[in-house]
């Protein structure tokens, strides 16, 4: 029998809403599959769209970016600027053929364990559906 | 020297060794590159946990740490003390989260320990990028800055005053008070607005904490929290204020009349003058753009009837430099400019009038001494208030005014109490939410005013029928009944709107703090910290953050003012470690980040053509670092290096 | 000055039809202050304020026509009536705004080899009379002042409506200023820029009626001695409903109307033949006569 | 003293590399009693029996430019790379993949299919599509295979310096030429020929209000000669790539289109440039956020033109 696949995620949480939410889940005991490492950013602002490129390519299958609801950022409106960001690299992603379900920006209150949850539960999901991306193994392939 | 990691797996009793093998993951963890040695442990943050860190440290030399435990926002701060007193720097140190999003979320023991693997293969491969980092302290300059001298400045200013700290009020005008001095009466008590404002005015004038500085306004404020400087320009008032005692001689004997700003126009004053008896503080100005001597080089009467020689004809403007190290914004409204509304008439059609100038024709000290009288000189005998003018309307500004609703009722109870005036009502809702509001209009509702729901359509001279003529005709649908109504008035009077300063913009850019959609200054949060903005050491409060009623604007100066005293206390703040750097040998002065601050951290320097960033004003969002293009800014503990090498180590 | 400056003229088809003196007026009046009206080629119906509610793309469509077709002259477009004005104004604001809309009219052009990208200037007459040719131009040609002729300025609803671009959608005062230039006495009313009952003739006439009788009752209060027009249809109104609105409201109306153009025409001493003055239902020859040093 | 032996070589590009350096003109024939020149496709006529017949190490600098895309362009990278003592990546194709890269945005069935039977001037009712091995009644025909993924060079071989450019300025190959033979050689892996900071930097066009609020292609305006282009709502590359080639494309009132590629501090041009222009959008809700990133048309093209292949995720997937 082949083996389950199991999707390798890269979360961009920022400190303030989103990691506050994801702790909220753990501490609430609220169970999702263990897919995501959580990578901490005092705001989505600093999420370069560099970094969700590295990821893809270093092997991840999916990255989520989470950041505070609109009008609640800790920084007045880098979740802001990070979704201005996020609509273009979309558009780019999809050039590139990874789709729309790979690579997800999400605002996730403090308050919002469950729905974190909901969400890498569903993220997980969809890209297991997907399958592997696996991008830097065929980006290495010799050509053919 | 050669990174030399202890990585340090913990059970947390069972929390985490339930679902996470810890031997395994500490046995993996040993293999990972520069790591030098990896245990595992009960309970990391006790004693002897931390014991263990420390020992390590001295024994095997470590020079960074990565703990695997509980999320950093519990007991990073805990493990950063650790290693700083071993002797390592605490931004040398990598927390790994693998209870609260590792072993709490799955019973898969086998997926929870490749997940808390690959973590601490995350955390190990970042610290080796991590660099040490000091985090800065400044001390807190106790002296305050009031910009506003209104009920909201002057509430403000008296509480931290009275507290013992040093407050410089600068307004703009020649006289504190603002707009509630020249009101006549206040919804929902009807008490005079006089009465409760004036002894806090003198209480300003005399306070031995605040000095005063009136016809005046900040020019420039610099610095950061607890360390600001305003520079401040002190227009002349050609009458020395330490001569003068405020007699009234030189008012009295000035030869020249002009409009008084003060009424709204309908009243006159001297070309020397103080705007309103009560003024503080008592000293007149002179009206320079007026005033004989000025303008026509002869007259000096009030000089020469000056029994204390205070006129000064040679005064300059003066610029004062204050330290400060706080401030508070209450630079109050603008009503809204009536005569933009065309259909309504104000400014062709003498009747119409604002609900300001309607204050002071109440007022007993304004222009008719408090009779309510029409253009000619009588009385009206019917009289329509129309709300919302300039609110809650596409066209000028969308959002509620809030005081317009129960200030037309206060409106319409003077009418009644002092004409035996009809008087309409036409409003849109009735917004009545305050303490008290409510019953307020329940009353006026009994006082025989006609209430017409229903926005205005226009105000027009052109009579249909002989009723009409010679009068002002109301139209409006009236939207209970269903029916369009034209009813013809003698005065119609415009409740305004409250508008953002027009020197709003000016403000904000010279406070470095933000406008929300609709101009007014933004607050941090809207709920939590409604006086605070996002440059840290700068309140907004009252007015000039939304529009606001007295008990509103009175309970926002307290607030600010108990912000700052709070700062002031804590004697010294602690500046972000975490903030962003600019090389200015990468940066190309592309100048994409400028604008992106929310701060206004980032300036540009003409010279070398380089942005520039301010430390203390940085709060470390790294927007900016995530936009250069030119990868000229770093953002420290976020490094490129740090978070790349942390994302490859997880992909991978 | 003798530079002539070029524009696009979308005359309409109301101009072609009832008010042809207009059409004429303005003609010779654009000339003879240098301003260049070319006729657009092959231009069709505006879909007039009316088509819009009915079928609103199949309007756009209409002026999405015009529009290109008038791109490809790289000149501002200009129209005499409003109404024309208000529909090309309105599709080159939705075509900007929605860009399903645009693709949708873009693959509807395609079929008639056309294409439009939107950098049309649409512009009325007036506003380009009163903006690009300017006060010392005009008096600079007035051989026959007007003499202080009291007109009531009449802007009608749509020149300012609903984009309110030119002028204050509520108070116009352009109007105003030109008559000021020609030597007339603007005469201020309040109705200068309310309805004159527009289609309602047709539809429910005595609400149409009642529009114009107050404006004509107004202006004459005011101490107007004619009525100065921008707009075909509130023109007609005016002038050809004057006998109605007397035998509905037993009222006494004999107030001449004339277009802006006609009114400028006279002031520069052109025959009021030449400018269609002749064709008018509510004589004005005595009142010219009156006022005018020559009346031709 | 010899002079030394210089080499130019023309894998997958459109040849305008070496039209650059013909472009030198009068300079160049001052340089050749400096240099001797042993092979130069664009015009020297030299076969590549007389390269292999070359002892090792034989050619003291080697230009190569253009990308490799297929066996042809690969074999002979190896073999410049075995006869050279320096290999020089030249231009923007063998730095960073070029335009021949944007390739990557296609397989190679797909390029076979449009060329040889979708577009509608072919003609090619057997629906033939190249073969590397044809048998003739002469004997076996072969040509080069055509490789799925464009490469640069350093991908498939080891490479000293790179000159960047579509093509390289005249003034700056002089400068690289000159540093060469000069002997004071650079350390290993370095950008010559180009600036370390971005062309904002010696762009002269004024800039005032970072904010973009809408996005226009170049032909649908004619710009204001003395405005950033950016602000203007045409996207410049310029933020986001070094500089050195003196601005020349935006004296000429058209935008940088990214040819000298990223910046000493960046590992991606394209996401780099992504980030900077979406951050200054002058939009806040998404639906107005929306509208401005659905309106640049081909992110790829318009981030990667030159730089795909060098990029993070280098193609796209199939």
């Amino acid at each position: 029998m082949q083996e389950k696949f199991e999707p390798k995620i890269v979360g961009f949480l920022c400190r303030w809403c989103a990691y506050t939410g994801a702790d909220l889940a753990g501490t609430s005991r609220i169970k999702y599959p263990p897919n995501i490492n959580p990578i901490r950013v005092n705001c989505t602002g600093r999420v370069d769209p560099t970094l969700v490129l590295k990821a893809l390519a270093s092997g991840a299958d999916g990255v989520l970016i989470g950041g505070c609801h609109p009008g609640d950022c800790h920084y007045t409106n880098g979740n802001i600027k990070t979704l201005r960001r996020f609509k273009l690299l979309q558009n780019m992603l999809d050039q590139f053929g990874i789709e729309k379900e790979r690579v997800r920006l999400e605002w996730v209150s403090a308050s919002e364990g469950e729905r974190y949850a909901r969400v890498v539960e569903s993220m997980t999901e969809e890209i297991r559906n997907l399958g592997p991306l696996n991008w830097k193994r065929k980006e290495m392939e010799v050509i053919a | 020297m050669p990174e030399k990691i202890g990585v340090y797996v913990c059970h947390c009793g069972t929390n985490i060794a339930r679902t996470v093998d810890c031997k395994s993951v500490a046995e993996y963890a040993s293999h990972l590159p520069n790591v030098a040695v990896a245990r595992d442990y009960q309970y990391m943050c006790s004693d002897p946990g931390q014991e263990m860190i420390k020992k390590d440290i001295h024994e095997l030399g470590l020079n960074r740490v990565v703990v695997a435990s509980c999320s950093p926002l519990m007991h990073e701060s805990t493990f950063r003390r650790a290693v700083s007193s071993a002797g390592v720097n605490p931004f040398l140190f990598q927390m790994a989260n693998i209870r609260e999003q590792c072993s709490w979320i799955t019973e898969n023991r086998e997926l929870a320990t490749n997940r808390a693997k690959a973590i601490i293969a995350g955390a190990v491969t970042r610290v080796s990028f991590n660099e040490p980092l000091e985090i800065k302290k400044v001390p807190v300059n106790p002296d305050v800055l009031i910009v506003g001298g209104g009920i909201t400045g002057i509430e403000a200013g008296l509480q931290i005053a009275d507290s013992g700290r040093k407050v410089w009020l600068v307004e703009k005008e020649p006289s504190i008070g603002g707009y509630m001095a020249r009101f006549d009466k206040t919804f929902p008590t009807l008490d005079c607005a006089a009465c409760i404002l004036t002894p806090k005015m003198v209480s300003v004038g005399q306070h031995e904490n605040i000095e005063l500085l009136t016809y005046s306004d900040v020019i420039d404020f610099s610095g950061y929290v607890g360390n600001f400087t305003a520079k401040i320009r002190k227009r002349p008032r050609y009458v020395d204020e330490e001569k003068c005692n405020g007699c009234g001689q030189c008012e009295q004997k000035c030869p020249l009349s002009v409009p008084s700003e003060f009424d709204c126009n309908l009243g006159k004053r001297k070309a020397i003058y103080r705007p309103f008896p009560q003024a503080v503080p008592g000293t007149p100005v002179i009206d320079r753009e007026h005033c004989l001597y000025f303008t026509k080089g002869a007259c000096r009467v009030c000089e020469k009837f000056c029994p204390r020689g205070a006129i000064d004809f040679e005064q300059k403007e003066r610029i004062v430099e204050v330290p400060v190290g706080t401030a508070i914004i209450a630079t109050g409204f603008d009503v809204f400019d009536a005569s933009r509304v065309k259909e309504y008439g104000y400014g062709r059609l003498p009747n119409v009038i604002t609900s300001l100038e309607f204050e002071r024709l109440t007022h007993a000290s304004g222009p008719t001494a408090g009779k309510i009288l029409l253009r000619n000189g009588k009385p009206p005998e019917t009289v329509a208030i129309i709300h919302c003018v300039g609110s809650r309307d596409h066209n000028y500004n969308e959002y509620c005014s809030r005081v317009c609703c129960m200030y037309s009722l206060k409106t319409a109870h003077l009418v009644h109490e002092k004409t035996d005036a009809k008087v309409y009502e036409f409003y849109i809702d009735m917004r009545a939410f305050g303490k008290g509001y409510e019953e307020f209009y329940k009353r006026l509702l009994e006082e025989d005013v006609t209430f017409v729901r229903g926005r205005v359509a226009e105000v027009s001279e052109v009579a249909q029928n002989p009723s009409e003529k010679g009068k002002l005709v109301v139209v409006a649908e009236d939207t209970l009944l269903g029916i369009v109504r034209r009813i013809p008035v003698d005065m119609v009077i415009l409740s305004l709107g409250l508008e953002p300063r027009k020197d709003a913009l000016e403000v904000a850019h010279t406070f470095s703090i933000s406008r929300s959609r609709d101009g007014f200054f933004l607050e941090k949060h809207p709920k939590l910290a409604p006086v605070s903005t996002a440059a840290d050491g700068i309140f907004v409060a009252g007015t000039c953050q939304g529009p606001k009623d007295i008990p509103d604007s009175v309970a926002q100066g307290g607030a600010a003012a108990a912000n700052v005293l709070s700062l002031i206390d804590r004697k010294e703040v602690e500046l972000e470690p975490s903030i962003a750097i600019i090389d200015e040998n990468v940066c190309s002065g592309c100048k994409i980040c400028l604008g992106l601050c929310p701060y206004h951290a980032i300036t540009f320097d003409e010279e070398k053509s380089v942005a520039v960033l301010t430390a203390a004003l940085c709060k470390g969002c790294g927007v900016c670092v995530a936009a250069c293009p030119s990868g000229a800014i770093e953002q420290q503990n976020f490094t490129n290096s740090q978070l790349l090498a942390e994302v490859e180590a997880v992909s991978a | 000055m003798e530079t002539t400056t070029k524009f696009s003229y979308y005359p309409g088809c109301s101009v072609e039809g009832m008010n042809k003196a207009y059409d004429k007026s303005a003609r010779v009046v654009c000339e003879a202050l240098g301003v260049d009206l070319v006729e657009l080629n092959d231009w069709n119906c505006c879909g007039a304020s009316a088509y819009m509610s009915i079928r609103e793309l199949r309007a756009h469509l209409l002026s999405a026509r015009n529009l290109a077709l008038a791109e490809k002259e790289k000149k501002d477009l200009v129209v005499v009536c409003p109404a024309c004005l208000t529909t090309l104004t309105k599709t080159n604001h939705y075509i900007a705004e929605n860009p399903r809309l645009k693709k949708t009219i873009t693959t509807a052009l395609k079929a008639a080899n056309l294409q439009y990208y939107g950098s049309v200037k649409v512009r009325h007459l007036l506003e380009v009379v009163v903006n690009d040719v300017g006060e010392n131009e005009i008096k600079s040609r007035i051989k026959n002042s007007l003499q202080d002729l009291k007109v009531a300025p009449y802007y009608g609803c749509q020149l300012t409506r609903p984009f309110g671009e030119v002028d204050d959608p509520e108070f116009p005062t352009m109007l105003d200023k030109l008559l000021g230039w020609i030597g007339a006495k603007p005469v201020s009313y309040p109705l200068k820029a309310k309805c004159c009952g527009g289609m309602l003739m047709m539809t429910k006439e005595d609400v149409g009626l009642e529009l114009t009788k107050n404006l004509l009752a107004c202006a004459m209060e005011n101490g107007a001695e004619c009525i100065a027009t921008i707009c075909p249809l509130c023109h007609m109104n005016l002038e050809a409903y004057q006998d109605n609105v007397n035998k509905h409201f037993g009222t006494d109306f004999h107030i001449p109307i004339l277009y802006f153009t006609q009114l400028i025409g006279l002031a520069f001493g052109f025959s009021r033949k030449s400018l269609g003055i002749d064709d008018e239902l509510t004589p004005s020859k005595a009142l010219l006569e009156k006022h005018l040093e020559v009346v031709r | 003293m010899t002079s030394p032996k210089i080499a130019f070589n023309w894998a997958s590009s459109c040849g305008g590399c070496e039209i650059a350096v013909l472009e030198l003109g009068t300079k160049l024939v001052e340089l050749k009693d400096k240099i001797d020149i042993v092979f130069w496709p664009v015009a020297l006529d030299f076969k590549y029996s007389d390269l292999e017949s070359m002892p090792d190490k034989n050619i003291d600098v080697t230009f190569f430019n253009g990308a490799i895309q297929n066996s042809e362009n690969e074999h002979l990278a190896q073999l410049f790379r075995a006869k050279s003592k320096l290999l020089v990546a030249f231009g923007a194709c063998a730095y960073m993949g070029g335009i021949p890269a944007l390739a990557n945005t296609k397989s190679k069935q797909q390029i076979f299919n449009s060329s040889y039977k979708e577009t509608p001037t072919t003609d090619n009712p057997q629906n033939i599509t190249p073969q590397t091995k044809f048998i003739v009644p002469e004997g076996e025909l072969t040509i080069p295979k055509f490789y799925n993924t464009v490469k640069t060079l350093d991908q498939v071989v080891d490479v000293d310096y790179y000159v960047p450019g579509c093509p390289p300025v005249g003034s700056q190959i002089e400068k690289v030429v000159g540093t060469i033979l000069s002997g004071e050689l650079p350390p290993k892996g370095a950008i010559l020929g180009a600036s370390d900071k971005s062309l904002c930097h010696e762009c002269k066009l004024e800039k005032t209000d970072r904010k973009v609020s809408k996005l226009v292609r170049t032909y649908e305006t004619i710009p204001d000669p003395k405005r950033c282009l950016l602000e203007q709502g045409i996207i410049c590359m310029g933020p986001a790539t070094r500089g050195g080639c003196g601005a020349i494309c935006l004296d000429a009132n058209s935008p940088c289109r990214g040819c000298y590629g990223p910046l000493p501090n960046v590992i991606d041009q394209g996401a780099k440039m992504l980030s900077a222009l979406a951050s200054v959008f002058d939009a806040e809700s998404e639906e107005d956020i929306r509208k401005l990133a659905d309106s640049v048309v081909d992110p790829i093209g318009t981030f990667y033109r030159f730089g795909l292949a060098r990029s993070l995720l280098r193609r796209t997937k199939e």
